[in-house]
């Protein structure tokens, strides 16, 4: 439980002048159940994004599995906060959860049936079985939510990173997912960014505050036990579940 | 009736008509899904300034065609993915650039230069042998490499940034897809003309979207409409002895429009 | 592009008339442009059926032949061209010939003295050969030579009739070209200027100037535009003549210019020789 | 130079190039933040069936124009909002099938057809004094509408539907918006010809949207690039003596990319 | 505070051949905090979009304000769940804002300056302030989301339609947001949809639950105390907080 999984050394990021992340340094090790927490605007999106290799960082290194993000990225499932996409495009649910299969297929192979099944199951663990069928452009929020996440889970990734999962998920489906959540990190790594207080402190086992402003933790359930020293300012580490 | 297929003109007619349906049903549903409709003008017009440009340099100017299009697709993907401009945008400069090359050239030319216009245009009805066999060839190009590429140019249509994240060359597809449709316009506006061409990439997709949300579904009715729209069309435009190529874009325009507002009264939203 | 907007043609020549079974016996002959149809009726009479293939306000944009067209086509025993390198046939002649490959393809401009295009007299060292060769009563009797010549070939039995109406068509055209001389007869100002260069031929037989403000079938450029403005007032000329249904604006800025007013004439009429006369008389008002 | 100026072709051609500019900028804006490039060279093609109808009715072909290209951008709009066809479809329908009726109509007309295409390619040299008036008058029209139906504009180009909810009357906006797209077209069409407004309705607004976020500096900025890309191409048409129209979107596609390189090459992703 | 302001009579929604909502009979009344929840795809959605008139119910009778919804319009402030738009839109912040003012302008008036302090006090509240030239296209999950709620707000509405609306909010502004609301009820009828079972128990006064399956409430915090026999089959209505 002691390879790293994720190192970034001393990253910036900056968009058209703003600086959004800067120096940060972070580690996340092999099997963690690693919280990211933090004001709206904290940057915590485009942590994830850095990791992929999407974002190209300013200054500063990423490591994923030891390599370069974008080599990796076959390794990793992602849960986008958001989905920006066209509501008219012609595609399904079922569709759209093999699309996590792709990096598992080469060019010139479709789908297989084991695909399929695994695309069946994915959809059948977050409540989607039956909606096979409907196109995307017509689901509600909490459907697409969930349809995101069986996405990423069908792709089998060592690494799973997940932007505000639950956002618009109801309760019951809350519950069942961080179950989940809680049984597949004994198999992969897990980065998740949240605004569920709740969930940091039941299921979490490290938590980074990204550009936490003091107010953030009076109304958080966060317990701030341990501030690691080796982060600079705009992150506290915090440990939870006395782990590690 | 059947008296008409003892023309050649008219036997190669409708092989033409058949052999681009399946072109134009299969690239013409990605154009419509991706809202680039604007892309065959574009690509055809751009084309012409390296017609200009081969004619000036004393290249036969039909060589520069495919080059140039195929150049002028990857010039549109380029830009418009690399400094965020608008597809519509990018395919819009690249025509007006395009146009404006070829006119320059050609007024660079020295002496009378012949139409190089007429580079891009045909008439369904004066396909010969030759180019069948061409409009094949680019049908089995193309159903190949949409085979091979078919999940990963919907993923990169549908959602390119977890594409990308997933490892798919999202860039290199694109372009793909890109010279793929620069291909079609190309070798279809050289056999049928630019007008029918816009029209067969445009509208048997678009019908077909109204009775299937299924990519590859689409892809096979919109060719079956198309090869009705075209065969129908040739053989009003017979009955009526008018211009096939205007036929056969009425036919699937007014079609349209019946589909169009069928689904409208007889849906419930 | 420029050039081949000016092929216009009587679209009723093309109707169905030429298609129908009960004609049969008669030669399908299909010419390119209007004035060759003018005399392959005027020399085939009644052996011949004639069709034209251009449409009208041809543009490649937008030229489609309709079926009946294409059958015509198909039926042709010949095919007349100018073959002194129009547009519409240097885009469209394989094509044709390709689909029919048995038709004859009779060379109306056999054996005719070639022009060089003269733009408006500006400094191109290259130039190409002028393809309006029809427009010359001279010329018109070389076309009716050479249309005799194919028909005869091709139509043995009638032979003799062929000889004989284009006897008749050169007599008139003789005329034709007698009767414009004397009109001209003591001009002293022999210049008109005209938007596209389609007059040369007439101009060299008649010992005109012709003026063209188009240049090589470009469009103009503002340098252009000067200079014609000030070679239009050199010659102080007060008339753009243009072809009837051709875009007129670029004429109508010069007109505008040199405060003079635009004009129709017709290089692409089937009624050749009275067309002929109209555009002598018209050309020889703006001198006066 | 200066002599060229004593010329009235070269004036109106100055005057024209300024009072296009303004049109240019202000609905350019609104046709790239849209994303609908395609609708010039779409409504355009779509009011040549308006002339083949007046021509064959014996109206006035021009007459046919200003109605018949309102019609055809009511009609795309209609379609592509009521049966939920995109945009680019929809003007692609409408492009084809308005060019088959243009073609169709000329074939049925007896006698003599004058190239109906021409009124589709003019050239900024020759724009007549009365011409200038109109395109003063378009000018007027369209920033009074701006102005008037700004935030309106605005709202329903961004978030239709909240506009709706908002009680704006989003239909009858947006279909007014289409029309004064249309006006622009025909009338700048009529003066410098389709290729150019093509180019002048994408180009300065894909450059300006470089140097500024907000549409309505945007439209100013595009305005004044417009206006410079047709003086500095008249000029250097001028001094090279090559075609006006093609040097002036040449100047523009140049500018645009190497803004668009140097955006790219200096933004920091 | 007996004045209905929203009457739901019988109302059907389908589309494309799916029920959505089947039968609806709602009442909400003047100055109420109604709060409705339900499962994922539940219809909450649809059944917002039914009271602004932009979907047309298949079968029965909406009055807002006694009205028909496309009357009314101009008194409902609205918060999307999900904001389609195009990310390369130029408009900023402020101007986004902005248009939560159109419905008090006609044409030919611009925004007058009066709308500016309106639309910057808005941004203030939802802790935006300082973000206002910033395109809308680059905001995060967060921000984008107190941008809708600033937007609603602007306008003064009387009746204001929240689609979760604290969705992918922070925890510190996520309260500051119910406080506001708390507030605001005195003088606005405010109809909410949220899977914030916390807040459902704390700040609304009546729940609607639609199409609630069973297991739901054991999760939620929602105590079933009284069911309105009054609505049909699938929505419980359920009161709180002892008011009325
Ligand atoms: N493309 C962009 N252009 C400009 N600014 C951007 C862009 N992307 C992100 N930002 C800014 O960077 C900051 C961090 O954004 P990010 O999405 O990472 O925040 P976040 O922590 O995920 O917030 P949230 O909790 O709201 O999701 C925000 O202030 C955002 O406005
Ligand atoms: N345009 C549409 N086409 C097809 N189905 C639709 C459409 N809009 C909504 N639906 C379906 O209607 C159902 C209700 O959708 P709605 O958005 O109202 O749910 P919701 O209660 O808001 O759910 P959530 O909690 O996930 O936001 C969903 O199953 C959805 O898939
Ligand atoms: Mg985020
Ligand atoms: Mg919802
Ligand atoms: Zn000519």
């Amino acid at each position: 439980m002691n390879h790293e999984i994720v190192t970034l050394n001393d990253v910036s990021v900056s968009i058209g002048g703003t600086k959004i992340l800067e120096k940060l340094s972070l580690k996340v090790f092999e099997k963690e159940f690693f919280g990211i927490v933090g004001p709206n605007g904290g940057g915590k999106t485009t942590l994830l994004r850095v990791i992929l290799g999407l974002q190209k960082p300013t200054a500063g290194k990423v490591k994923v599995f030891g390599r370069d993000p974008a080599i990796s990225r076959k390794r990793i499932g992602y849960v986008p906060q958001r989905l920006f996409f066209d509501r008219d495009f012609p595609i399904t649910v079922s569709e759209t959860v093999l699309m996590g299969r792709i990096s598992s297929r080469g060019l010139f192979r479709g789908y297989g049936n084991e695909d399929k099944v695994m695309a069946r199951h994915a959809l059948e663990t977050v409540g989607m079985a039956g909606l096979e069928k409907r196109q995307v452009g017509g689901l509600s929020g909490g459907e697409l939510q969930r349809l995101l996440i069986a996405r990423a889970l069908v792709g089998q990734p060592e690494l799973l990173l997940l932007d505000e999962p639950t956002a618009s998920i109801d309760p019951e489906m809350k519950t069942s997912i961080y179950d989940l959540l809680d049984s597949l990190v004994k198999s992969m790594t897990i980065i998740m960014v949240t605004h569920d207080t709740g969930a940091i402190s039941q299921h979490v086992s490290r938590v980074a505050c990204l550009n936490c402003r003091l107010g953030m933790h009076e109304h958080g359930s966060i317990t701030k036990e341990e501030l690691s020293g080796m982060y600079h300012y705009p992150v506290d580490i915090v440990k939870h579940k006395g782990e590690d | 009736m059947i008296e008409i297929f003892r023309y050649e003109f008219m036997q190669n007619a409708v092989l033409a008509a058949l052999l681009a349906s399946l072109a134009c049903g299969i690239i013409g549903s990605y154009v419509v899904v991706r809202k680039i409709g604007f892309i065959s003008g574009g690509i055809a017009h751009a084309a012409f300034g390296g017609i200009g440009i081969g004619y000036y340099l004393g290249i036969n100017p039909l060589l520069g065609l495919i080059p140039f299009s195929l150049f002028s697709a990857l010039g549109i993907g380029l830009l418009s993915k690399k400094t965020k401009v608008a597809e519509d945008t990018a395919i819009g400069a690249f025509w007006a650039a395009g146009m404006a090359v070829g006119v320059l050239f050609i007024g660079l030319s020295p002496g009378y230069v012949p139409n190089l216009f007429s580079y891009l245009f045909g008439s369904i009805l004066t396909v010969p042998r030759s180019d069948l066999l061409m409009i094949a060839g680019l049908d089995l190009f193309i159903v190949l490499v949409v085979f091979a590429c078919y999940k990963e140019f919907l993923a990169i249509s549908f959602d390119e940034e977890y594409a990308e994240a997933s490892g798919v060359p999202t860039m290199l597809l694109y372009l793909l897809q890109l010279c793929l449709i620069a291909l079609t316009v190309v070798v279809l506006v050289r056999v049928v003309g630019i007008v029918m061409v816009i029209a067969l990439l445009t509208i048997p997709p678009a019908i077909a979207r109204y009775f299937s949300r299924n990519l590859l579904v689409m892809m096979v009715l919109s060719s079956f409409f198309c090869a009705f729209f075209t065969l129908s069309g040739l053989w009003m435009s017979y009955i009526f002895d008018v211009a096939s190529g205007a036929m056969i874009i009425l036919t699937a325009a007014v079609t349209f429009m019946i589909v169009a507002a069928g689904k409208k009264l007889s849906g419930n939203n | 592009m420029l050039f081949a907007v000016n092929l216009q043609v009587l679209y009723a020549g093309v109707k169905k008339d030429s298609t129908s079974k009960t004609e049969a016996k008669k030669m399908r002959v299909v010419t390119s442009i209007v004035p060759l149809s003018f005399f392959v009726k005027q020399i085939g009479g009644e052996h011949v059926d004639v069709t034209v293939m251009v449409p009208p306000g041809a543009n490649p944009h937008t030229y489609d032949p309709t079926p009946g067209q294409m059958t015509a086509l198909g039926d042709a025993g010949m095919f007349v061209k100018a073959g002194s390198g129009i547009e519409f046939e240097l885009d469209w002649m394989k094509k044709f010939t390709a689909l029919n490959p048995h038709m004859v393809v009779c060379d109306a401009s056999r054996d005719y003295r070639s022009r060089t295009m003269q733009g408006h007299g500006g400094d191109h060292v290259h130039e190409k050969i002028d393809p309006h060769f029809w427009l010359s009563p001279q010329n018109g009797i070389l076309i009716a030579n050479n249309i005799e010549r194919c028909l005869a070939t091709l139509d043995p039995q009638h032979k003799i009739e062929y000889a004989e109406n284009r006897r008749m068509l050169e007599v008139k055209l003789g005329e034709l070209s007698v009767e414009i001389t004397q009109k001209l007869e003591g001009m002293k100002n022999r210049a008109f200027m005209v938007f596209h260069p389609a007059w040369g031929y007439f101009a060299d037989e008649f010992n005109l100037k012709q003026i063209a403000a188009e240049k090589e079938g470009k469009e103009l450029t503002p340098k252009t535009m000067q200079q014609v403005i000030g070679q239009a007032k050199k010659y102080d000329i007060k008339v753009v003549f243009v072809s009837p249904t051709f875009s007129s604006l670029q004429a109508e800025t010069i007109a505008r210019e040199i405060g003079g007013v635009i004009q129709p004439v017709d290089p692409l009429s089937g009624d050749y020789i009275d067309n002929l006369r109209q555009a002598a008389e018209a050309f020889v008002a703006s001198m006066q």
